[in-house]
C-alpha cells in the first residue's frame, strides 16, 4: 500500500461511489415500495458493496428531517420520528367529490334557489340522501327556506365557503353560456333555446318562506 | 390521428412526395395556414426568402383543383383563398399614390411572418415534448407520507370540475339525432363569423366583397352570400367593430377593424 | 462585539436555523406536489428568513441524487435531472396529445396570457371542443381572467402543473424563449413597431379583469 501510487485511485473510486449514492437515493426516493438488494442491485456499478453504501446513506441521513430506514430487509425514506408532527394536522384525507355531488352541487350554483325536486328533474335521476348531507357538511350547500308552495320543499343555495373554495368572489363570477361553449364544457350544437339561469343568493325570495325551527338537523325527512 | 402523432416527433423532412399528395390529403393539414407552410417547405429555402406570388399561386390552384373535383374544404380554407386572391392582385397591380391600401409587400411580409410563427410555434412544441418530464424520467417522492390523524374529510373539486359537471347534465337532456341540413342561404351569423375570421385583428383596409362571393358561394349563393356578409358588415360597423369605406360609387368596399385609441 | 458575549447566540442560531431546514426537508420530502410559502412558512419560527433556507437546502441538495427544485413560486424535491436516463418508465396508459393540443400548449405557454381567438389566429385554425378541454384536464392550461376588450374574451395561461410536468423552474426556462423574442415572434404583429412580449404567469395584467362580473350578462344576449 503505497500512498502515491494510490492516490490516483481513490479519487476515482471517490466518483464511481458518490454516483452509486446518487443513484440509490434517487431510486430510494421515487419508488412507491420500500427496496431491497435485489432491486437495487442491477442500478449501482458490478464491484460496488450494497450494504455500505446503504450504510453511508443511513449515516448522511440520519441528521436531516427525512431518514433512510430499514423496513426488513428492506430500505425506505421516511419522516425523522421527532417532525411526526409535522404530518399529524388534519386528516385531510381528502377524496374527490362523487360525480352525483358534482352535479348536484352545480345545479345548487346555477338554479338556485332550488327545491331537492328540482334538482331531479334537472338531473334525471334521484338525488341520494347522502349527496346534499355531503355537500352540507362541506359547507358548500345550505337550507335557505322554504318554497311557498304545496309541501312547501326545502329550498338549497351556496354558501360562502362555496365562494371561497372555488376562489369566486361572487356568484355571478360563475362563467355563463358563452363561456361554457367556449372552454369546451358545452357542445356549440345546443337548442338555441337553452338558458342558464341566473344564480341568486340574496336574502329570501318572494316565493320562499323562513326555515321552520325544526328544519335544523333533520335536512332529508323533509320531502 | 395516431399518423400525425407519429409525424409530430420526427424532424418533419420536407416530404418529396408528388404534388397529388396534397389533394388527397387535405383533410390531413390542421388549416390553411399548416397547408401554406407545406408549401413553402416544399419551396425548399428559408421561410424568409419564399416567394409568396408563388406560394400565393400554388394555394389558388390547388383550391382550384379541389373545387373542380368536388371535394369539400372547410371555410377556412376559402377565406384563406379569397385573401391570396386579394394579395396577388396588390402584389401584381402598381399602387397608386392616393391608395392608403396595404400594400402587397406589407401583406407578404404579414403571412411571411404567421409561416415563421407558427413554425417556431411547431418548433416550440417539439422541444418541450423533448423535455424530460415528470413521472416519465423525473420523478415526485414515490411513497408520499400523507398527513393524518384528525378527522375532517375534505372533498376535493376544483371549478373546472364543476363547470364540466354542469356543462355536461345541461347536455344530457337534448336529442342529439339531428340532421345537419344543407344550407342554401347565408345566415348573417355565418357571414359575421366569417367577415370576423377575414379581417381577424388586422388594422389595415381589405377589400374583399368580391373575392368572398368568388371563393365562398357557388354561383347559385352568390347574392345571399352578398347580401349577408354586406348586412353582416354593417351591423359589425354599427358595434362598432369595423371601418367601412367606399371611394366611388359601386367602387370596391374597403373595410378593416376599428382603431380604438389609437392615433 | 465581544466575542466571548457573542459565541453562544450564534450557536442558539444555528440550532434554530438547523431545525427549520430540517422541518422544510421533512415537508418537502413527504409531499409529492410542489410546496409553496403559504404551506410552509407556518412550521419555521417566526423570524426565518425562509428565501434563505430555502437557497441553503437548495444548495445542499444540488449534488444528490434527488434536488431541490423551484415550481414558480413553489419547491419540491425532484429526482436529478441527470438520472433520468436510469430511471426512464414507458409512458403507461397516459394518451399522446394530439397535434393541435400539444401546438395550442405551446402557443398558450409563449404567448400567455392569450386569449381563444389569438390562438386561433396564430395556428390559422378553429380550435376544436377539447383541445383547450384536454389541456385544463391535464392541469397544464387554466383560465386566467378577462381581456379587457370589446366581448371580453377570457384570457388562458399555463398552471404549476405545467412548470412542473415539464421540469421547468418558471416560464423564462421555456426552449428557445430568448431567441422567439429576439425574432418577434412572440408578438401578434409584424415585429418593428411592436414591444415584445413576453409569456407572463403572474396575476392579473392591466389589460385582464378577473374572470368575474358580466358574464351572464353576455351570454344572455347571445341566446
Amino acid at each position: 500500500m503505497n500512498d502515491t501510487n494510490a492516490a490516483p485511485e481513490p479519487a476515482e473510486h471517490q466518483d464511481i461511489r458518490q454516483r452509486n449514492l446518487r443513484i440509490l437515493e434517487a431510486l430510494l426516493f421515487a419508488s412507491e415500495t420500500p427496496l431491497g438488494t435485489a432491486e437495487l442491485r442491477p442500478f449501482v456499478s458490478d464491484e460496488a458493496d450494497l450494504d455500505l453504501l446503504m450504510a453511508d446513506l443511513v449515516a448522511q441521513y440520519a441528521d436531516k428531517g427525512v431518514n433512510l430506514v430499514r423496513r426488513g430487509d428492506k430500505w425506505a425514506f421516511r419522516t425523522a420520528e421527532d417532525l411526526a408532527f409535522l404530518l399529524r394536522r388534519e386528516e385531510t384525507n381528502t377524496r374527490p367529490l362523487s360525480r352525483a355531488a358534482l352535479e348536484t352541487l352545480s345545479i345548487i350554483a346555477y338554479h338556485q334557489p332550488v327545491t331537492r325536486a328540482e334538482i331531479e328533474e334537472i338531473r334525471g335521476v334521484q338525488t341520494g340522501k347522502g349527496t346534499l348531507d355531503t355537500l352540507m357538511e362541506a359547507d358548500w350547500v345550505r337550507m335557505r327556506g322554504r318554497r311557498r308552495t304545496p309541501g312547501r320543499p326545502v329550498t338549497y343555495g351556496t354558501t360562502e365557503g362555496f365562494l371561497d373554495h372555488f376562489n369566486l368572489e361572487a356568484l355571478s363570477d360563475l362563467p355563463g353560456l358563452e363561456e361554457l361553449k367556449g372552454a369546451g364544457l358545452l357542445s356549440n350544437r345546443l337548442p338555441p333555446d337553452m338558458q342558464i339561469p341566473l344564480p341568486f343568493d340574496g336574502a329570501l325570495r318572494d316565493d320562499e318562506d323562513p326555515l321552520d325551527e325544526g328544519d335544523f338537523g333533520d335536512a332529508d325527512e323533509d320531502e | 390521428m395516431n399518423a400525425l402523432d407519429k409525424d409530430w416527433f420526427e424532424d418533419p423532412a420536407p416530404q418529396s412526395a408528388p404534388d397529388d399528395v396534397l389533394y388527397v390529403d387535405v383533410n390531413g393539414f390542421e388549416g390553411p395556414l399548416d397547408l401554406l407552410l407545406e408549401m413553402a417547405r416544399r419551396q425548399k429555402v428559408d421561410l424568409a426568402q419564399i416567394s409568396v406570388l408563388a406560394l400565393a399561386e400554388q394555394y389558388l390552384g390547388f383550391i382550384e383543383k379541389v373545387r373542380q373535383k368536388r371535394i369539400e374544404v372547410a371555410a377556412d380554407y376559402l377565406v384563406m383563398a379569397a385573401w391570396l386572391a386579394y394579395l396577388k392582385s396588390r402584389l401584381m397591380v402598381p399602387q397608386s399614390v392616393d391608395d392608403d391600401e396595404p400594400s402587397g409587400e406589407m401583406m407578404a411580409a404579414m403571412l411571411q411572418f404567421r409561416l415563421k410563427r407558427l413554425e417556431a410555434m411547431r418548433d416550440a412544441a417539439r422541444q418541450l415534448m423533448a423535455r424530460p418530464k415528470l413521472a416519465q424520467q423525473i420523478f415526485a417522492r414515490g411513497d408520499g407520507e400523507p398527513i393524518n390523524i384528525s378527522r375532517t374529510q375534505i372533498w376535493e373539486a376544483s371549478l373546472y370540475e364543476l363547470l364540466k359537471a354542469y356543462g355536461s347534465i345541461r347536455e344530457r337532456g337534448i336529442v342529439s339525432d339531428y340532421q345537419p341540413t344543407r344550407r342554401s342561404v347565408w345566415s348573417l351569423a355565418e357571414a359575421r363569423a366569417i367577415l370576423e375570421r377575414l379581417v381577424g385583428t388586422s388594422t389595415e383596409w381589405v377589400a374583399l366583397d368580391g373575392y368572398l362571393a368568388e371563393y365562398l358561394a357557388t354561383p347559385a349563393e352568390r347574392a345571399t352570400v352578398l347580401a349577408s356578409s354586406f348586412s353582416a358588415t354593417l351591423e359589425l360597423v354599427r358595434e362598432g367593430q369595423l371601418e367601412l369605406r367606399q371611394t366611388l360609387a359601386f367602387g370596391p368596399l374597403l373595410m378593416r377593424r376599428r382603431q380604438s385609441e389609437r392615433p
